[in-house]
């Protein structure tokens, strides 16, 4: 049953990244008075991208068709570590919660490299500024994983999460510190305003579409469809990790359907937030984005100082 | 007390005294050729009181080394310098000490310096001609001070020869001589750093036309 | 004890013979008998004195223990090897018309006269004579520095001269002193006082005062001769000045036997002294005079005087070695002399050749050795990294227990010698590498070169660094016992 | 004797042999005598001596000959290191050479053990690439030199790891050093090349020193000169400290930490790229042989105090290293840096462990010390890889400027394969060997809640976010060296005309590595149970649970508190992968066609357009400005005199590290100045030399009575 949930919630997460993308765009449509798309757009966009032919560039080297491939395998096994709607998920043994950090490495590094591989301006521009910042962001991330494992004292997320929800309701100033910093981080990882702007192309402040440029059909429907999941991935990191409740902690189907339930409100509510943000914000100029991300990064090393400060006694 | 010693080494203190007078001297003499003639006068002072003490405490063998100094000290060496010098023509030279006050301030303490410094030894002794060793020792400091304060060649030799004659009397009357093997050997030494000095005048002439040292500092660690 | 004789006879025949000898080539070759003869010799001694022990003969006049045996074995190969060198040297600088037939004789006779003060100096027993000697090898080399008859040479032979007469002056004194302090003794015959064996006997009766004194003069004295800061100042232009030859006799000989007189002097008085005085005094001078030639080092431009400096150095860790007394640093100080020696002659030949090379000793004008003539250029460069204390050459084990002594008694002046070997380091490698390294300089072409010498003492320098002989050791060890008083290792 | 110490010894004296068959390359009438006086009895072998010493067959033979003698001497080393890690006992014994009573002590135990893998698969792998790569150099330059020299290097790093006592160790190691130094000065007609072996060897004279003082503060309460005496010596705290200080000083500088780093960019690059590899390999990886050895092995106790220095210094190498590296434009340069920063990590992890053991805390103490030694096992994989295959590149194109690469993937299309592996795993991405040595790391450092004082546990997390700082940057420096170099439009002519490697030994030579990076990353669980015994021999502390699931997992501090199976996550991979390339491809798949490259619909793309590696790394030029000493040209050409119309910009930049500047210019200035000071004192008037011993001789009589 747990191998089943394990092969189930990666799925889970290609199924519903798209329909979560769609959500976002529609309240934002909503809070700036705009006719939004149908939720299903997203899906539609994949099934047209689908069916269209591929074209590669002349230029194009073997890094550019496997990118595809891997980045999606990398963003996929990431997801396959982190409890959607059930803990103790067996996969989360096989790599804990730095192995998913490297997941997220080695697919934008990829990115990246097909970004390069072509050798047009775009890329080598997006490419440039996705490395600067993801080594901004990596190390923030980490401390904010640090933080939750110091407390854990495990860097299994299943069991993390199993402890946060063991514990109850503890007001930790360490956790306050880290979910500041994590939702930080996922505005830059995942390319949105005011990191990067998802809905532009041709603006030379564009990162993440700058190093897909190059891609069509299915290629870069994989592409799309890969981000989209890395997105809902970072939703469910924020709500699993801080806020676990009502997660199933047994395969029973009430459990599981509670847990799916929750899952779900708790992502409509993030994306309602991140909308908001996103629609009042403006998007930063790229030399910006560095006290922005130092921010996060300061955010996450006092996260886990004041962990070591305030919460571990010896007495 | 001096009355107290014996009238032969009352002589010998006279001698030491003398010696070290000549040694002034020549620290204030500027001619060369008076220089040259100071010395003979120290090396013949220095035989003399050699023959004096072998006299006096009836060493034999000290008449030897005495006829040495005799012969080197009194008669080659200061031949030799002066048929340099006449031959070279320096007889003219001068060689002029700046501020000869000090100089001779600065010897007059180096003599009380040595005789400080050779304190211990004379008082651990009962040798009375012994506490002459501060007058050697005052000989040799004042050679290397006139070696200093000159910058003619001919009057460094002298400096250096004087110097030697220091450490004889210190050999001869303060330890009433020393093996034989060994004065020959310091004798032959003298002879033969003398005969090269010859050869150096001429060399230094040809190579600088004159025989000022301190023309001599072409090699040096002072960046140009 | 015939041997010792032999050793004493032969080069003083040699120099005799060879002042008579009119044909250049015919001279060089018996330069080269006499030596090897004199070698040959010298090693019997050894042998007999392996066997035997310590000799003393002849009425104690002459004195042979493990301290200066294997210097004097030392002291007849260096001179072989020199001689060696001296007759490619002597006749590449007769071609180039630097100097005539008569001071080619001059200088092979005088070469003789050298080996014969050296020898006198290592095996007498009696301190005057040593003097004697010691004065003497200063007259035989003296008008060799001025060879070249230029002012620069004459200038460097002056100094050289006045200098160390000066200097050995007070070496005299402090000799005389020496007898005077042995007289108060009673039980010492007057024509005995000056012999070494019977002063070290009679050590302990000397009086302290007296001794402190005479320890004074001789360390000025002889220091001088060895070119302690700041009495050093005729070594550098005495080097570069005279021909090569005699500066690696002069460097690898010479300085040596003036330690070697240091250190006897010190023997017998820090028996007399309870004090460690001669010790402290020998430390602050080693250390002065290794440091002050550490920077020095770095503005030179003539080749020769940059080796003269670092041989400064060496001889200034030397002392300091010494002045340590304690069993290692002892032991380190009578190795570091053997390897010193042996390399820097070493040196001083390849740096003979490269001179040749580049028809001058400006570094500055030397360039590019080991694409000119590889043999002077690799020479030139493991000889100065042997000089400069790397393994596996013999340099570096001396330095190494010298570091490891300090560290154990003077902790606080490691910095010091820290600081000084880089500096030090830097010095020589900073004028070296162009010399040596960089593109081909045109218009050079090689030169007939004798390099025979230079690979036997960096051969021996690796021998000894990687394993020591072990009647070299016992010697080491035995005199170390005679000098520190208790066993190294 | 055992038989590993046999095969140790034996892999030294093969090094040994190397160098003196290469010696005999520029030899031949010599060994043309020799094998005549030897086969003259039978004419029939005289022919095959005559068709051996035929000059080309000779060269070509001299030419491959060291290297095989290396190869073996590496697969010895290799032997012996896994017969040690399969828990071979340590054996001892005296060779006959030395001092009296200061004879050469060898001893193997694991930790040497270790070290000798560590050292052989690189060797080996060089002696692979070094044949084809080293004919460049066969008619500019004499390759017995470069071949004797690098026998001797090899004996000396072997040596060093077999001394058992003090003497010896600094025999082998400042041989190591010398041969070395000849090895960057090979090339000694680029001024360059001097400058830095002069830097080199002036640095690694003083570290030596040090290292000796340090020796010389145990030795002198030890009493004795071998590490058998040593071991049980008792320190007071103040002289344990300064003996650690000291060899902190003399390690850090030979392993390239900082400050002590300035001759580690300058001579590694300076090198012939197969020495580069076996120096940023190898050798730094025997300096933290040396400082673990010295450290854990030698002194009697460490105190926490040490470890957080420790611990400093590698967290500032780390991040400064890689953030210089990411300015470079020479790719072996930036290999370099990329050094200083992993030698940081691993001094990092050495720290921590040295802030564990003082506390009492072994389990962890062993952790941190088994990342650390993991990764120098990693690092000396990958760095090889990279810099064979930066040699790759030059022995290929004659360049090494990345601003002048571009493309090569098209060209060299199995090299830059393979350079990828590297890439991947000096990035620290799973699956790759980088990532587990760092996943250990983050582990070890988690540690910290056990710690007792309050500053600890704060301080260890922090080193940890630089740690994680460190791996960001490395991915970006290298994603950065991957696309400039192999990926885009090649940026000048040669590069254009590039050419596959076509000697198969150098293909091997990078192979070799690449897969070592893929197989250790994979199932890193053996390697790591050899480790955890090396440690329970040094320390003493059992990692009792790190293997305990079995030969697929790793559970450091046990399955609960963390846990990572490499080979699993392989497979999952694999199947997503499968999964992603079914989707792209398979199912109804559209086929594709080639066209020119879209570009927003710019079009006319051209090699000019991309962006420069220092346009790559400019963001981050901007945002770490303070930390680098930047001196930026701009000018313009404007087509019109009123400047409107810019026809041509050039931009110019160097970034160099502001140690140089800030410590070792004006190190080097006082010097000479200080010395022309001292000159003054030398007028060369004979008077004044008169009175300077006058003075000398009445300041002692004075100081005498």
């Amino acid at each position: 049953m747990a191998w089943l949930m394990a092969i189930g919630q990666p799925l889970l997460f290609i199924l519903i990244a798209p329909l979560l993308t769609g959500w976002i765009k529609f309240v934002k449509c909503r809070l700036q008075n705009r006719k939004a798309p149908s939720l299903l757009q997203p899906y539609r966009d994949l099934r047209k991208l689908w069916v269209k032919e591929t074209i590669l560039p002349e230029t194009a080297s073997w890094i550019f068709s496997a990118a595809p491939v891997i980045v999606f395998a990398a963003i996929l096994l990431a997801a396959a570590i982190v409890p959607l709607v059930a803990v103790n998920l067996p996969t989360a043994r096989i790599a804990d919660v730095f192995v998913m950090v490297g997941f997220f490495a080695l697919a934008r590094t990829f990115l990246v490299l097909a970004g390069m591989d072509i050798g047009t301006a775009f890329g080598g521009m997006g490419a440039s500024r996705e490395m600067t910042i993801s080594s901004m962001a990596e190390p923030a991330m980490l401390m904010v994983v640090f933080t939750l494992a110091m407390s854990a004292q495990t860097t299994n997320l299943s069991l993390a999460m199993q402890y946060v929800l063991d514990s109850g309701l503890v007001l930790r100033p360490s956790f306050v510190f880290a979910l500041a910093a994590l939702m930080l981080v996922a505005i830059a990882e995942t390319g949105r305003i005011p990191i990067d702007n998802p809905a532009t192309h041709l603006e030379l402040t564009m990162i993440h579409e700058a190093m897909i440029l190059e891609y069509s059909g299915r290629s870069l429907a994989l592409m799309e469809w890969a981000s989209q999941i890395k997105l809902m991935l970072y939703g469910v990191l924020i709500a699993n990790m801080f806020f676990p409740w009502h997660i199933a902690t047994d395969f029973s189907l009430e459990a599981l359907a509670e847990g799916l339930l929750a899952i779900v409100l708790k992502l409509a509510a993030l994306s309602v937030l991140l909308a908001f943000s996103e629609t009042l914000l403006a998007k930063m100029r790229i030399f910006r984005v560095q006290e922005f991300l130092s921010f996060a990064y300061l955010l996450s090393v006092l996260g886990m100082l004041s962990h070591i400060i305030l919460e571990v006694y010896y007495g | 007390m001096v009355n107290s010693l014996s009238v032969y080494q009352q002589a010998v203190m006279l001698m030491a005294a003398l010696i070290t007078l000549t040694s002034f001297l020549m620290l204030g003499q500027s001619r060369l050729l008076r220089l040259v003639g100071v010395f003979a006068v120290q090396g013949l002072l220095l035989s003399a009181s050699t023959a004096l003490v072998a006299y006096s405490m009836a060493l034999p063998h000290l008449y030897i080394s005495a006829a040495l100094s005799l012969v080197i000290k009194g008669l080659l060496i200061p031949a030799m310098l002066f048929r340099l010098i006449m031959r070279m023509n320096l007889h003219r030279e001068m060689d002029t000490v700046e501020h000869p006050a000090r100089v001779i301030i600065g010897g007059a303490s180096l003599v009380v310096f040595s005789y400080y410094v050779c304190l211990p030894i004379v008082k651990l002794s009962t040798l009375i001609t012994l506490n002459t060793i501060s007058v050697s020792l005052a000989v040799v400091l004042l050679g290397m001070l006139l070696m200093i304060t000159r910058r003619h060649a001919v009057a460094q030799v002298v400096g250096f020869m004087s110097i030697e004659n220091g450490l004889f009397f210190a050999a001869v009357v303060s330890t009433l001589g020393m093996p034989m093997v060994v004065e020959l050997g310091i004798a032959f030494d003298v002879l033969v750093a003398a005969v090269i000095f010859g050869v150096f005048f001429f060399q230094i002439r040809s190579s600088i036309d004159s025989l000022d040292v301190d023309r001599l500092s072409q090699l040096s660690e002072v960046e140009e | 004890m015939i041997a010792v004789y032999l050793i004493l006879l032969i080069p003083f025949s040699g120099s005799v013979i060879l002042a008579l000898q009119n044909d250049p080539d015919r001279s060089r070759r018996y330069n080269k008998g006499f030596n090897a003869l004199s070698l040959f010799c010298s090693i019997w001694l050894a042998v007999e004195v392996l066997l035997k022990g310590p000799l003393l003969f002849s009425g104690k006049q002459f004195y042979i223990d493990s301290f200066n045996v294997y210097l004097v074995v030392l002291t007849a190969f260096v001179g072989l090897t020199t001689a060696l060198f001296s007759g490619a040297y002597m006749q590449h600088e007769w071609e180039a018309g630097k100097i005539t037939p008569r001071r080619l004789r001059f200088y092979y006779s005088a070469y003789q006269a050298f080996m014969f003060t050296m020898f006198l100096v290592l095996t007498t027993n009696n301190m005057g004579l040593l003097w004697v000697a010691m004065e003497g090898a200063t007259l035989a080399t003296v008008l060799l520095v001025s060879l070249y008859r230029t002012p620069e040479a004459v200038e460097a032979a002056w100094k050289y001269f006045i200098l160390c007469g000066v200097g050995i002056a007070q070496a005299l004194f402090g000799t005389i002193l020496l007898y005077f302090a042995a007289e108060q003794v009673e039980g010492i015959r007057p024509d005995e006082a000056l012999l070494w064996t019977t002063l070290h006997e009679n050590a302990a009766l000397l009086n302290p005062g007296v001794m402190s004194i005479a320890f004074v003069f001789l360390l000025i004295g002889y220091g001088t001769k060895m070119g302690l800061v700041p009495l050093h100042n005729w070594l550098p232009d005495a080097h570069s000045e005279g021909p090569t030859p005699m500066s690696a006799i002069l460097s690898g000989l010479l300085l040596n036997d003036a330690l070697y007189a240091v250190v006897r002097s010190k023997m017998l008085v820090d028996q007399s002294l309870a004090s460690h005085l001669p010790g402290y005094l020998m430390m602050g001078f080693g250390l002065l005079s290794f440091l002050v030639a550490a920077l020095l080092l770095h503005h030179q431009k003539d080749i020769k005087r940059l080796f003269s400096y670092s041989s400064i150095e060496h001889m200034g860790l030397m002392t300091f070695a010494f002045g340590i007394g304690t069993p290692w640093a002892v032991f380190a100080g009578l190795f570091h002399m053997t390897t010193h020696s042996l390399t820097k002659s070493a040196i001083f030949v390849t740096v003979g050749h490269a001179s040749q090379l580049a028809g001058t000793q400006r570094i500055d004008k030397i360039r590019g050795l080991i694409n000119t003539q590889p043999a002077v250029g690799w020479g030139l460069l493991i000889g100065t990294l042997a000089i400069a204390g790397f393994p596996p050459f013999g340099v570096f084990a001396s330095e190494f227990l010298v570091l490891i002594a300090t560290m154990r008694d003077y902790p606080w002046l490691t910095p010091l010698l820290l600081i000084g070997i880089g500096i030090a380091f830097a010095g020589l490698f900073r004028h070296l590498q162009p010399m040596v390294f960089g593109p081909l300089p045109e218009g050079r072409q090689a030169i007939q070169a004798n390099m025979t010498p230079v690979v036997l003492h960096l051969l021996l320098v690796l021998w000894l660094g990687i394993s020591l002989p072990f009647f070299l050791g016992n010697w080491f060890n035995q005199a170390t016992q005679l000098i520190a008083g208790s066993l190294p290792l | 004797m055992p038989m590993t110490l046999f095969f140790a010894l034996l892999s030294v004296l093969m090094a040994l042999l190397s160098a003196v068959s290469s010696w005999a390359y520029s030899r031949r009438a010599l060994v043309e005598y020799l094998l005549n006086r030897i086969f003259a009895f039978d004419s029939s072998r005289l022919v095959k001596v005559a068709l051996f010493l035929e000059p080309d067959y000779y060269a070509r033979a001299m030419r491959i000959v060291p290297f095989c003698l290396l190869g073996v001497s590496g697969a010895l080393a290799v032997l012996t290191g896994l017969l040690q890690l399969l828990g071979a006992d340590s054996a001892a014994m005296i060779l006959p050479f030395g001092l009296p009573g200061l004879s050469w002590h060898v001893r193997l135990d694991a930790l040497s053990g270790f070290f000798f893998l560590v050292l052989g698969m690189p060797l080996i792998a060089v002696s692979l690439f070094g044949p084809g790569y080293v004919r460049e150099f066969e008619h500019k330059k004499s390759l017995a030199v470069l071949g004797f020299f690098t026998g001797l290097f090899v004996a000396g790093m072997e040596m060093v790891l077999l001394a058992d006592d003090t003497f010896f160790f600094m025999i082998a190691w400042e041989l190591m050093s010398v041969a070395s130094y000849f090895l960057v000065a090979f090339q000694h007609e680029q001024p360059e090349s001097r400058r830095a072996s002069f830097l080199y060897l002036l640095m690694a004279e003083i570290g030596a020193l040090c290292i000796i003082l340090g020796f010389g503060v145990l030795v002198t309460f030890a009493e004795g000169f071998s590490f058998g005496h040593i071991r049980g010596v008792a320190l007071t705290p103040l002289w344990a400290s300064v003996a650690f200080a000291l060899g902190l000083a003399g390690f850090g500088m030979k392993a390239g930490l900082m400050p002590l780093h300035a001759w580690l960019p300058e001579a590694h690059p300076a090198a012939p790229s197969h020495i580069s590899a076996l120096m940023s390999g190898v050798m730094l990886k025997i300096a933290v042989y040396g400082f673990i050895r010295y450290s854990f092995d030698l002194l009697p106790q460490v105190y926490w105090q040490w470890g957080v220095i420790v611990m400093a210094l590698g967290a500032v190498s780390a991040v400064l290293g890689i953030l210089y590296a990411l300015q470079q434009q020479q790719l072996k340069r930036l290999l370099a840096y990329s050094s200083v920063e992993n030698i940081g990590i691993i001094f990092l992890s050495i720290g921590l462990a040295l802030v564990f053991f003082s506390t009492g805390q072994s389990q962890s103490g062993a952790l941190a010390l088994l990342a650390a030694l993991l990764h120098s096992f990693n690092h000396a994989q990958f760095k090889t890889l990279l810099f064979l295959g930066a040699g790759a590149i030059l022995h290929q194109t004659h360049e090494t400027s990345l601003e002048k690469m571009g493309g090569l993937i098209r060209r060299m299309p199995k090299t830059a394969a393979l350079f990828l592996a590297g890439t991947l795993s000096i990035a620290s991405l799973p699956p790759l060997n980088g990532f587990v040595s760092e996943w250990l790391t983050f582990q070890a450092a988690l540690q910290a809640n056990q710690l007792q004082s309050g500053v600890l546990r704060s301080f260890v997390p922090t080193a940890a976010a630089m740690l994680a700082l460190t791996g960001a940057l490395s991915a970006a420096c290298f994603v950065k060296v991957y696309g400039i170099a192999f990926l885009g439009l090649p940026r000048s002519p040669h590069i254009a005309h590039a050419r596959e490697l076509t000697d198969r030994g150098m293909l091997a030579g990078l192979a070799l590595p690449a897969a070592l990076c893929i197989v250790v990353g994979i199932f890193p669980v053996p390697l790591i149970d050899g480790l955890r015994r090396v440690i329970e021999n040094l320390t003493g502390a059992v990692l009792a649970n790190i293997t305990a699931a079995g030969w697929l997992w790793l559970t450091p501090a046990g399955a609960e508190t963390a846990s990572y199976s490499p080979g699993l996550v392989l497979a999952a991979f694999l199947a997503a992968g499968a999964l992603g390339y079914v989707l792209l491809y398979r199912i109804r798949a559209v086929e594709s066609r080639r066209a020119e490259p879209w570009d927003c619909g710019y079009g006319g793309l051209n090699a000019g357009m991309q962006y420069t590696s220092g346009a790559f790394s400019m963001p981050i030029r901007r945002i770490f400005d303070p930390v680098y000493d930047l001196r930026e040209t701009l000018n313009q050409e404007t087509g019109d005199s009123a400047g409107w119309r810019v026809t041509a910009i050039r931009y110019q930049f160097q970034a160099d590290d502001k140690f140089v500047r800030f410590l070792y210019t004006p190190i080097g200035r006082s010097v000479t100045q200080s010395a022309y000071r001292l000159g003054r004192i030398q007028t060369g008037s004979i008077r004044t030399y008169l009175a300077y011993s006058f003075a000398t001789l009445l300041f002692l009589l004075w100081v005498v009575s």
